[in-house]
C-alpha cells in the first residue's frame, strides 16, 4: 500500500544537503510552510538556493532560514520589503547572492522545469536590465527573451488537504506556487492542514495529483504557526 | 489652475474602464481605482497572486490571510471569481488576455517606455514583482502617477533615465495634470485640468506633446 | 451585466470566416462539441484550418465537415484511424493538407499560444521526421526541437457547466484539450449540457476562469446527439 | 522451444512494475500488461487523455463515454484517480514524472532507438499520437513486441529501416523470445524462454547481443 504521510516535519525534510536548491511557496503569508521552513532550519542543510517569491519578512520563517545562514542565494522576484531587513542586511554586505526574476519568468521557469520543456522565449524583461546578456530574438515581429527551466532538489509546500497518495488541494490564493513548484523538485514535500481518506478528494476537484508528491506531513491548522 | 488628487486621478482612470473589462490594478496608487469603478458596472479584478474576480477589501475582523491581493493586503471574492495557480496567473498576463492594467511609474518616455521598478540607486535593493509582466502583457496599460516629481522634474521624459520595466507598452497617462495618449507619432493630450494652458502643461513636461484636436502630421 | 450566454449554436458561430483557424476539443468523442461542429457546417465558412487530436471518424462531426469540403488543412497528432475514411480519401487524393504533431507538442504548442510563449524547446520529436527541417539545440547535454504556438481565430469547446460570466468546469477526461484551447483562441465558444447561476461554480473547482470564454451556448445533454 | 504468448509476455513486463509505479501503457499490446499487474500492488496507471489513477474496463453497459483510455475505449477511474487537461498530462511524460511506460514497436535498435509510428510505405496515412513523448519522456520505456515479424526479419536491429519514434530512448525490450537491456555497451539478455540457446537467439536477431552473466566489456 502506498502511504506518502510521514509522522513528522523532521521525516519530511530527511536528506536535504549542503548546497541543495529548495523551492519554498508562497506568496506573502499565503501558502508559506511555515513549519517546514522552521523544519530546515533544524534539519542543518547549508549552502543552500532559495527560490521563492520574495526573501523573508520579519525574524520568521524564510527571514529566519537566512539569518541563520543557510542560504548561499536566492531567486525570487521582489526581495525588498518593509519589513526585509534580514535579506537587506545580508545582501548590503555581499553574503547572500541574488538572482532577481520578473515574476511570471519565475512562475514560467518552475513550471517549464516540471513539464520538461527546455528554454522558452517569454517576451517579459525584453529590453530591461532583468535580460542583459541573455539572447533575445524577434518571432511574429514581438520581441522575446530565452528564459530557462529552474528545477529543485526539493519542493516545500503548503496544502489544504492530502489523501496517502499525496493527491492536493489548496486554500484560496494560497495556492500560487505550491501547483508548480511541487512539480519542479526531484522531492516535494508538502504540509497539510488535513489529511484525509483515499477517496474524499472529488477526482475533478484535485490541484496536484500525486506523482508531483513524494512526502506529505500534517501540521493541523490549529498547531501551525500563523502567518501573515 | 487645480491639480487632480490621487483619489481625482484614480477617478479618471476608473472612466476608462468600461464594462467586462478583465483588468489588473498594481501595487500602489493603482489600487485607489477599485474605490471608483461605478457600482453596477460588472469588471473583472485579477490579482497576480492567483485571483480573478477580485472584491473590495473585507470588514475589520473579517480578513482572511489566504486571500490577499498583490500588495498583501487581505481582499474578498466576488460572487464568480475563481482561484488558480501562478503559471496560470502569469500566462493570463503574457497571453493577452487582461484588457487592461494600471501602473504605477517613476517615468514614462515618449515612445511609451515604462520605468517604475527601480531607481537605480546603486545602493538600492531592486524588487520587480510582476511589473515586467504586466507591462508587456495587458491589451492596454494605464500609467497612473504624479505628472512631476516632488522638486519638479518632469516624469513624462524624452527617454527614461531609470531602468525600464518595459519597452514600447504605455498606452495612456494619467496625471494630476492631464491625460495623455501614447501613439505612433507621440504624446497626445486628451484632456487637462481646468485652468491650465496647453503651453503650462508642455512647460512641465520634457517629453513634447500634441495638443487636443491637433491634426495630425 | 455581463452574460456570456448566447441564444443558439448559430448565434455562438456567427463571425466564423473563410480561412479562419478553428480549434476543436475532443480526444475520440469525449469533450467533442458535436452540435458546434454541425452549427460551423451549416454557417458555411470555407477555407478553414481546424485543429484537432484526430481527423474524425466515420461520417458525423469533423468527418462530415471535411467531407462537406471545409477544410483546407487540418493539425492534428493521430488522423488515421479505423474509421476515418473521409479524411483517409481527402488526404490521398492531395484534397487537405496535414500537419502532422506529435500529441504533446500539440498541446503545449496550444499552451504556449494562450500563455503569450514565442517559441519553446521541447525534447519530443527530437531526430525524427517530424522534426526535419526544424531548429534544434542541445540544452543541459539533452536535444531539443523548437516549436511555436498555435493560435486560433475560434475555439470550439464542450465543457459540462458555465456561468454568465463563462467559468467553465468539464466531465471526466472529456476535460482533454479544452481549457489550453479556449486560452489560444480570439474566441472560444463554448457549449455546455447546463448553464448555472453565478456562484454554484466552486472558486476552487473552476478549470477554465471567464477570462478565457466568449460565448455560450447551452446543449442540455438530452438534446445532444450521442458521440461515441 | 515455446515462445511467450502475447499475454505471456505481458505478464513477464508486469513482474518489473513495483509497487507505487506511475506507468503509462501504449495503445495495443502494451494494454495487456493491466491484466496481469498484481493485485493488491498499487500502480497508477497514467492515460495521455488526462487521466490518473486509471482503472479496468467497465461492465459491459456501465460505459462512460468521457471516461475512456487512450485507445478510447471505455476504462473506470480507481478510488484516489485524478482527472487533468492534455497540456498537464503531457507536461507529466515529458517532465520526466512517469517511472515507467510500455509501448509497442516495429522496431528497435541497438543503440535503443525505437521505430512504431509509421511504416515509411509512401502511400501510409501517418499517425503519431503520444508516442514520440512517451518515448523520451518517461524515466524507463519498456517494449513489448513480437521478436520477428511474421516473415521472419529480425524486430530488433543494427539500425532502424522506419522512421524512428525517438533516439536512444529505450530501456528494455520484452519479446516473445527474451527480455533484453538496452544499456550503453549494447544489448544484454536477461532472460530467454525455456529450451532457446543463446546462438539460436543470436540467429533469430539482427543486432549483436551479450550473453546473460557475459563479463561486461
Amino acid at each position: 500500500m502506498i502511504n506518502k504521510i510521514v509522522a513528522s516535519v523532521a521525516d519530511a525534510l530527511a536528506g536535504v544537503r549542503d548546497g541543495a536548491t529548495v523551492m519554498i511557496s508562497g506568496f506573502g503569508g499565503a501558502g508559506q510552510p511555515a513549519e517546514l521552513i522552521d523544519g530546515l532550519i533544524e534539519q542543518g542543510a547549508r549552502e543552500l538556493t532559495i527560490v521563492n517569491n520574495n526573501a523573508g519578512n520579519g525574524d520568521t520563517g524564510l527571514a529566519a532560514l537566512l539569518k541563520a545562514r543557510r542560504v548561499r542565494k536566492i531567486v525570487c522576484s521582489f526581495p525588498r520589503q518593509a519589513d526585509s531587513y534580514v535579506f537587506d542586511e545580508l545582501y548590503r554586505s555581499g553574503q547572500i547572492e541574488l538572482e532577481l526574476v520578473p515574476q511570471g519568468n519565475l512562475a514560467e521557469r518552475i513550471r517549464a522545469a516540471g513539464a520538461g520543456i527546455g528554454a522558452f522565449f517569454t517576451p517579459t524583461g525584453y529590453g530591461t536590465q532583468l535580460a542583459q546578456g541573455k539572447e533575445t530574438r524577434i518571432i511574429s515581429g514581438k520581441p522575446f527573451v530565452l528564459e530557462y527551466p529552474i528545477h529543485a532538489d526539493f519542493a516545500l509546500v503548503k496544502a489544504l488537504k492530502a489523501d496517502r497518495w499525496g493527491n492536493l488541494v489548496y486554500r484560496k490564493a494560497a495556492r500560487n506556487f505550491g501547483p508548480i513548484m511541487a512539480s519542479a523538485a526531484q522531492c516535494a514535500v508538502v504540509q497539510v492542514d488535513q489529511v484525509v481518506e483515499l477517496g474524499a478528494l472529488d477526482p475533478e476537484v484535485i490541484v496536484t495529483p500525486g506523482i508531483f508528491v513524494q512526502r506529505v506531513v500534517c501540521v493541523p491548522a490549529h498547531i501551525a504557526r500563523a502567518v501573515a | 489652475m487645480k491639480r487632480r488628487t490621487r483619489d481625482q486621478i484614480a477617478a479618471r482612470v476608473a472612466l476608462d474602464i468600461p464594462e467586462g473589462a478583465y483588468v489588473n490594478l498594481g501595487i500602489g496608487l493603482p489600487t485607489l481605482v477599485a474605490n471608483h469603478l461605478p457600482r453596477g458596472r460588472e469588471i473583472f479584478l485579477h490579482s497576480e497572486n492567483g485571483i480573478l474576480g477580485m472584491g473590495p477589501a473585507p470588514a475589520a475582523g473579517a480578513e482572511d490571510w489566504d486571500l490577499i491581493n498583490a500588495g498583501k493586503q487581505p481582499v474578498t471574492l466576488l460572487t464568480g471569481g475563481a482561484f488558480f495557480h501562478h503559471a496560470d496567473s502569469f500566462g493570463m498576463m503574457r497571453g493577452g488576455h487582461l484588457d487592461i492594467c494600471v501602473l504605477g511609474a517613476f517615468q514614462v518616455s515618449a515612445g511609451g517606455d515604462l520605468a517604475n521598478w527601480h531607481t537605480g540607486a546603486p545602493d538600492a535593493i531592486p524588487a520587480v514583482g510582476g511589473a515586467m509582466d504586466l507591462a508587456i502583457g495587458a491589451k492596454r496599460v494605464f500609467i497612473m502617477m504624479e505628472h512631476q516629481t516632488k522638486s519638479g522634474e518632469s516624469k513624462v521624459v524624452r527617454q527614461c533615465s531609470y531602468p525600464l520595466t518595459g519597452v514600447a507598452c504605455v498606452s495612456r497617462i494619467y496625471t494630476d495634470l492631464a491625460t495623455i495618449d501614447v501613439k505612433p507619432d507621440g504624446l497626445h493630450v486628451v484632456d487637462m485640468v481646468e485652468g491650465l494652458s496647453f503651453a503650462e502643461l508642455c512647460g512641465a513636461t520634457d517629453a513634447p506633446l500634441i495638443a487636443q484636436h491637433a491634426p495630425a502630421l
